[in-house]
């Protein structure tokens, strides 16, 4: 499709959906409540939305999801560290019900028995997945968690009276930047430590940055490398020797699962993502969900409101909402989190139970050695580190050899992925390793995908080394071609709206076609996805 | 896992598979992978956990039979908003967003996700033209982030730390945002007056080392500010930033804060097209002028145009990345992450199918259904209205001189399956009213509690008499 | 997509849903039942059904629906005679919960009477909207709801002690073939008119073959080419002196809702397809729903079971079903008829009202009739017939000139057509109109759409004159390219299952390519849809 | 229409789009566009319908409130079979059918439809498995119109017109195939002994005028035919075709009829991932061997595989679709037309997600089941099983033995929401059990059914005394 932009399909006059009328009973009572408004409050120029028959806004927004990638559609492991598994569709179909979607968060609790249940046990379930005591459902993703750990750090340390000097957060380079943000946002100076030569977590770097002045580590493990740190309990250890909490960024704990538990390792505080591990979908960016879980000593930091079971005399039972506690950090969120993912993430535990959530952990791993292996038979791709080691759940890899041969950046190699019905991403800025691109196959993808998309690698690369301008002028199967980002990140240039597109570019000649007439005619030539 | 263990979820539990893939990279057993993971934090057992529903009809039965255990708003008759509102959602907003293209995506580049790089550029100009800015953000997580985020934005810009609180705040959002800014900045309370800004108490109070002036409208109270000019033009004069936080939902006909002067507008898109879902589905906006000193601040991924290799072709992608945490750790603005993009995508569409004519409508249903809710309630012997503001959607009434407390209404409605409001304190109720409340519904809630008003007053003149 | 057939697929062991299984308590009380079958009843083989984990089901089949053209992605106005209008996503939202697809017909009708009244109900608009008497509405197609027609129509006239004389049903050339077919196979003797030279139903050839053995007329009006028959009193009043019935195929209604009445022309029977008038989707060729309206005279011959609407005497309203009386034709289908679409209908009707049927139907006609100028600008199309005068609904017009001066088809420009997203249909055989093509835009088009539409037709047009190798060998831009249609005619050839496949095909070489490793990882680059 | 009369599903009503249309095509106004209809044929009034909801959520809440009178079988305990069952739906089926490209196409060509012509092929295939047959049809409208176009073909094949019916079938289906046929067949009964086919009594009336022996496996009772191969021996040797009516749910553990004989073997797909749609979702198969002579009297459409331009790639087509009434009108086999096609993709995703493996649970749970079933209801004092027969999913008691009726039985059971079963006689009561039938709920219906039958004893035994 050469879908125009929506403001382009505009007719005078068309509705798109009809407001129910206002009862003429109300009207007379009232009388015309727009004409009685201050000058100052009534709308001058009613605000420009386009205006359009309803199929026409639905085939518009069909056709966009026909131009996007799900990871449905695709062998979606080349978004590492991400967890793209298979969200079961039988989760959506369960929430899709007024039970759930017409459902307010202040009705009385006894209306909303179903829900605080689900919820309690998630956070039970979760509580026996980390070792921890209590767990919080608030947060709507894996960096609002992160933040919700922090802040609660941050209340225990105030609590303590220890505020003032603890003013420092250490993390390491490839556990996940939000860490390093989210510290920093809260008012935490960053320390990151490097790895060893051989990719670990440097025990000895750590013990040289902890002190008095530090409030926590804050690490992922295993790292987006994959690699396990083998010394992780010494890291807590250590960290608690001065007097500091650790944190666990468990975000992807999709290859641990059942097999080593965060409190296990000593940690006070640590967060799931639901749409990684528990299955949720990740819905585009969101939203997700993110799980704290605590140690019995955090746990009156915990966000409020909480969800908590009462077993009458008889032995009835019944869920109620209680408010947070006087040491609570408050509200992260509205109520109690992204109730649509708690029930996907409930259905899916309840779907696998123990066994399945080992098997889950066991098979991603299964399948990230397999992967492993796959990949470091293409020429040109290496996985730096741990050489000859197993990995964990993802691998961050190199083109770097590639790139030294034919100048294809692992950036064009992803772009011309694309054109296979394939993507990867790169990784986090800065690029440690060098020409990265990080994959995570989970447990969802059988063999045969995983050599599917190991082959559309294995192409694409031998690509770079015979047609490298395949390659770089890529992609070519696109219902869009190759974007300049120059435009991106110049104030003068940039059109973040289509408000603002229209005054920066009066003239309908720079940069665009739309309203060509006929031009949408071109459709299925350059469909994609 | 056991050898028999085979799930549907995941393909290479069928045995065969299992092992030619062991065998591939030269595995004994899957044990190996986890040489890594030292034996003394191996759990080694068996989780905790319920016995699994590995049938798809039995987990069905099971999570179908706890969800009926709730009674939902289509059940109850419902006047409760704070925070939550019960708008219509359209069935191509949810036919959208179920897309499993748009459901499973996640974060692929402009070309294969170009789908969702448009969707979300057309939300933000969607939003943009609702609110009269130049620039809004993919959603973050909620309004209270949105605000939260504003707010620091202020603090960043200006280099200054003194906040004035000019509105009433839902409890829990200033919880939020206290947490989140109280590092950077201090939150003082300008009290309001007869339900909207105290416009000669925030005078007194502001200066030079005023970051921001906030104003919530509607406030917590459903109060629609009217000075919000004057505001707008006491902060400027002394350098400090107009932070609005709103519901965009009543400008198809109330004046956008920024055509009044704000310089910072943020709230929630929960009710632009997303149900209830008992409080879970939130979004919050963040709109700006075309301004990179504001710009330069926002932590959100901002979807941009651009030019392709193509003559005449319109791409989408990132606008100033290097904002951002994912560029620079620490060092960007706050952070991003997953957040509220397919709410994102839901709003958009919402307007897009409302159009102008809708959002005025409705603009115009909620005000004149509220001002019908007012007029039903205070007619009430003893009952009055919280304030002589303008109110859309929410309002509060004050049931003491009925001789009620406002939990006691709560408590009394409930037995005949009406949630009348949320107490906001002893005596007050703040009452909620939207486009699915008819004038039917809001009639049968005053007479209920006229009824109780009436019983109270008789019980009350018999305790009198006796 | 290059989507393998889904056999292709099956790795062995995989599960893609588990079954409950049996309880102990089950198994204990009737042992091994497998074991205990008869030999012969115990199947040997296991069926060869593919063995594939969930989510590959699930991606196989998206893949596939993106390589579907549906209504809601095109401007689907090519498919004339067909209604494709626009099926409100809100009806399907509404019928999608268990208080309907967990329904059992058998149940207590008490436990019924939501979908009893809407049944009810929509059996009475349709009444009023035909001028008929009474409505059934439990065919599940329009082909099937004339059947009934016929059927009724041969239970009258067997009833009357006619049965054996009226031997003979009369249709028009421009009536759906269905009226032909189904009466053969109800035992008549086919009469087709052929219309006069303007186009329109020739009366004095229908009065020629009228005669006591005529049992019915069966005619379609206005007829396929759009023409609205002006005698068409005359032709049922011609009918009724002979003894004969006028059943009337009012499968598309659409251009004539509350504008005229089958029985205001005297018709005694006609159907009408939810699944096009009244906006039910299309579902891929059904199902659809048809409902057969008739007049008092042949109400009794209405099939069953009925639902009947009962006041009590304190006016309370019940619900319920009758069975079949003695005169009905019986059974037709299962039941009610197709419940999903009857609630559909219902909900369409009700959101439009008598203006908006009205409305429907005078936009629809005005978008054809504006369609029709504007595709007869295109050299080289006309629309044979009734020259300079208006139609109504649709048009079936001719690339006769265009074939003339080209020697490019009808078949081969609409095959062309599918790349630019949009396609159409010529009509049913015999091809009376030569190189003919039929487009009815009905009401849900845009004049926008309308004009996007006829400008690929124009340049598909412009395409054939100027370089008609474009056009022969197109498709360019799908996933499947020009299909040999010789394969599917001869017995030897033809395989129509892949079971057939497989046995006729032994060797891999002969027509197919897959398996061939990554193969389907050429994905987008030939994605279409 | 009225000038202001805009609605959403028709864009052209906006009035300035209407009157551009009117100017390009010279038309003073629509009125023109009806010059052929005769004005004493128009209606001249508003047609008389109920006042519209314009509004989606207006009408969301009142075709809500319809179904919300509504019972379903989630909310009654239903042993209720007799031609439409309760079995499981994957969720994955509702969302392939549900996609919108499959929902709302209608017949394209196989090159933009490709994704309909390979579903369908599949179904096809996937079918022919399980019935172990070459051919399968694109679905007609139920297992009604399946039988009755199988016996219809059995006439035409052998120019015969006798059939006999040696199975107890349902007596609807029985209707449509009798209505259907009679011109062209004569129908008549062999009577069952013990639940199933009378074979002696089947060689009796066979003759070289019998066009075909039509068998019902399950039957209406639910007894699975044990004699096919005898009975097809049988038709054969007369040269009859022997036509199976059947429901494929049980070919995961049983001999599919193919092998054991069976020319034409055809039935209802609504078991395979078909909800249950208050008797609302049917579709018909009928599968034949790879044989011109059966497949060149078939009238649905049959998709098949091609070859392309491409080599080695599959494309899709109709097979003979000159047989069709779309190609030879009256001259067609029967008719083709919009029938089935959704239900069919249904029916091939569940048969895809259940896998060879998943077909033989379930077949072997519904023997266990119904096995199950029985002996509970059986162990009732006064209940009696109706035959010896082999049973799949359904059976038949006799209550008169406890002094009960059928009816007297569904009305007290309804009265504790429990359906349990369909009354085929005064004494007689078809029961149902499915996967979604549990232990629990057969002894549920056990135990209100023998409370009955105590009651009734005690009455009479009480009665007798007096």
């Amino acid at each position: 499709w050469d879908e125009p932009v929506i403001f382009e399909l505009s007719t005078p006059g068309e509705r798109g959906v009809l407001v129910t009328p206002i009862e003429p009973g109300v009207r007379d009572a009232v009388g015309d409540v727009v004409a009685q408004l201050p000058a100052g409050l009534r709308r001058a120029a009613p605000p420009a939305l386009p205006e359009m028959g309803q199929q026409r806004v639905l085939k518009h927004y069909l056709r966009l999801s026909q131009e996007n990638l799900g990871a449905d559609f695709n062998v979606d492991i080349g978004q590492g560290t991400c967890t793209m598994k298979y969200s079961p569709k039988i989760n959506d179909q369960l929430i899709g019900v007024p039970q759930l979607t017409a459902m307010h968060p202040l009705q009385d609790p006894a209306d909303a028995q179903g829900v605080l249940e689900i919820t309690w046990n998630l956070e039970r379930m979760l509580a026996e997945i980390s070792g921890m005591a209590e767990v919080s459902l608030h947060t709507q993703g894996g960096s609002a968690a992160i933040w919700a750990n922090i802040a609660m750090i941050r209340a225990y340390h105030e609590a303590n009276g220890e505020g003032a000097e603890r003013r420092e957060v250490i993390t390491t380079i490839f556990s996940h930047p939000s860490n390093a943000a989210a510290a920093k946002a809260a008012g935490y100076e960053i320390i990151t430590i490097h790895p060893d030569a051989e990719g670990y977590p440097d025990l000895a770097a750590l013990k040289a940055a902890l002190s008095p002045r530090t409030a926590a580590i804050m690490v992922t493990n295993p790292e987006d490398t994959g690699i396990y740190n083998p010394a992780i309990k010494q890291w807590v250890d250590a960290a608690h020797e001065v007097g500091a909490l650790a944190s666990y960024d468990q975000a992807n704990a999709n290859g641990i699962l059942g097999i080593t538990r965060a409190r296990d390792a000593g940690f006070d505080v640590c967060h799931f993502n639901l749409h990684k591990t528990f299955s949720t979908p990740h819905a585009c960016g969101g939203p997700g969900a993110g799980a704290n879980a605590v140690s019995e000593a955090l746990a009156p930091f915990l966000p409020g409101p909480r969800v908590v079971r009462d077993v009458a005399a008889d032995g009835s039972v019944c869920f109620d909402v209680q408010e947070a506690g006087p040491l609570s950090i408050g509200a992260v969120a509205p109520f109690h989190g992204v109730v649509p993912n708690i029930v996907r993430a409930y259905s899916w535990i309840m779907a696998l139970g123990a066994e399945g959530l080992l098997a889950a952990a066991e098979i991603a791993v299964l399948n990230n050695n397999y992967l492993l292996k796959r990949v470091l038979e293409i020429p040109g791709a290496s996985a730096p580190y741990a050489e000859g080691r197993r990995r964990i759940e993802q691998v961050r890899y190199s083109w770097q050899e590639l790139f030294e041969d034919t100048g294809i950046s692992s950036e064009e190699i992803g772009i011309r992925l694309s054109d296979f019905g394939m993507h990867y991403w790169t990784s986090h800025h800065p690029y440690v390793v060098p020409q990265p691109f990080t994959l995570e196959p989970t447990e969802s993808y059988s063999m045969a995908e995983i050599d599917e998309y190991v082959g559309a690698l294995a192409e694409v690369a031998r690509e770079a080394r015979e047609t490298p301008e395949v390659v770089r002028t890529a992609p070519h199967n696109q219902t869009v071609h190759h974007t300049h980002h120059d435009d991106l990140d110049d104030p003068e240039r940039w059109a973040i709206t289509w408000r603002a597109y229209r005054r920066k570019y009066p003239s309908t000649g720079s940069g665009r076609r739309f309203g060509e007439g006929a031009s949408a005619a071109v459709g299925l030539a350059e469909s994609a996805a | 896992m056991t050898d028999s263990f085979v799930h549907p979820y995941i393909p290479n539990t069928a045995p065969a598979t299992k092992q030619a893939m062991l065998d591939a990279v030269g595995a004994a057993s899957i044990e190996e992978f986890y040489a890594d993971v030292p034996a003394e934090l191996r759990l080694g057992r068996a989780l905790e956990l319920p016995a699994p529903l590995v049938a798809e009809q039995d987990l069905a039965r099971h999570v179908r039979g706890l969800l009926a255990k709730n009674r939902s708003t289509d059940e109850r008759l419902s006047f409760l908003g704070h925070g939550t509102y019960h708008h219509y959602v359209p069935a191509v907003v949810d036919e959208v967003i179920n897309r499993s293209e748009f459901l499973t995506a996640y974060a692929g580049e402009p070309y294969e996700d170009h789908g969702r790089f448009q969707a979300l550029f057309q939300y933000q100009s969607l939003m943009a033209e609702l609110l009269a800015m130049d620039v809004v953000n993919v959603p973050t997580y909620d309004g209270y982030q949105a605000t939260a985020t504003g707010l620091a934005m202020a603090g960043r810009i200006t280099g200054r730390r003194r906040v004035l609180v000019v509105s009433d705040v839902l409890p829990a959002k200033h919880s939020k945002v206290l947490d989140f800014v109280r590092v950077h900045l201090d939150l003082e309370i300008v009290p309001t007056v007869n339900g909207t800004a105290d416009v000669a108490g925030l005078a007194s109070r502001l200066g030079d080392d005023v970051a921001a002036v906030w104003v919530e409208t509607p406030s917590v109270t459903g109060a629609v500010e009217a000075s919000l000019a004057a505001i707008a033009d006491a902060a400027h004069a002394v350098g400090a930033i107009l932070v609005v936080g709103t519901d965009p939902i009543g400008y198809g006909v109330l004046t956008p804060p920024a055509e009044q002067g704000a310089d910072i507008v943020c709230g929630d898109i929960q009710s632009l097209g997303l149900h209830q879902w008992y409080g879970g589905a939130h979004g919050g906006f963040i709109a700006v002028a075309d301004d990179p000193t504001f710009i330069m601040e926002m932590p959100s991924r901002l979807f941009g145009l651009a030019t392709t290799d193509v003559p005449g072709e319109v791409g989408f992608g990132d606008v100033a990345y290097e904002r951002t945490s994912f560029a620079l750790r620490e060092e960007g603005k706050e952070w991003v992450g997953t957040a509220a993009a397919l709410w994102g995508i839901a709003a958009g569409v919402y307007l897009a199918l409302m159009g102008p004519q809708g959002m005025r409508e409705l603009g115009e249903l909620l005000l004149a259904r509220t001002r019908y809710a007012q007029q039903r309630l205070a007619a009430i012997p003893g009952v009055v209205l919280g304030d002589d503001a303008l109110h859309l959607r929410e309002f509060t009434i004050d049931v003491s001189g009925a001789g009620l407390t406002a939990a006691g209404v709560v408590e009394a409605l409930r037995r005949d399956g009406i949630e009348p409001g949320v107490p906001l304190d002893a005596h007050t109720l703040a009452v909620c009213v939207t486009e699915l409340t008819s004038q039917a519904d809001i009639d049968r809630l005053a007479a209920a509690i006229g009824a109780l008003a009436e019983a109270s007053t008789a019980t009350t003149t018999q305790e009198t008499r006796a």
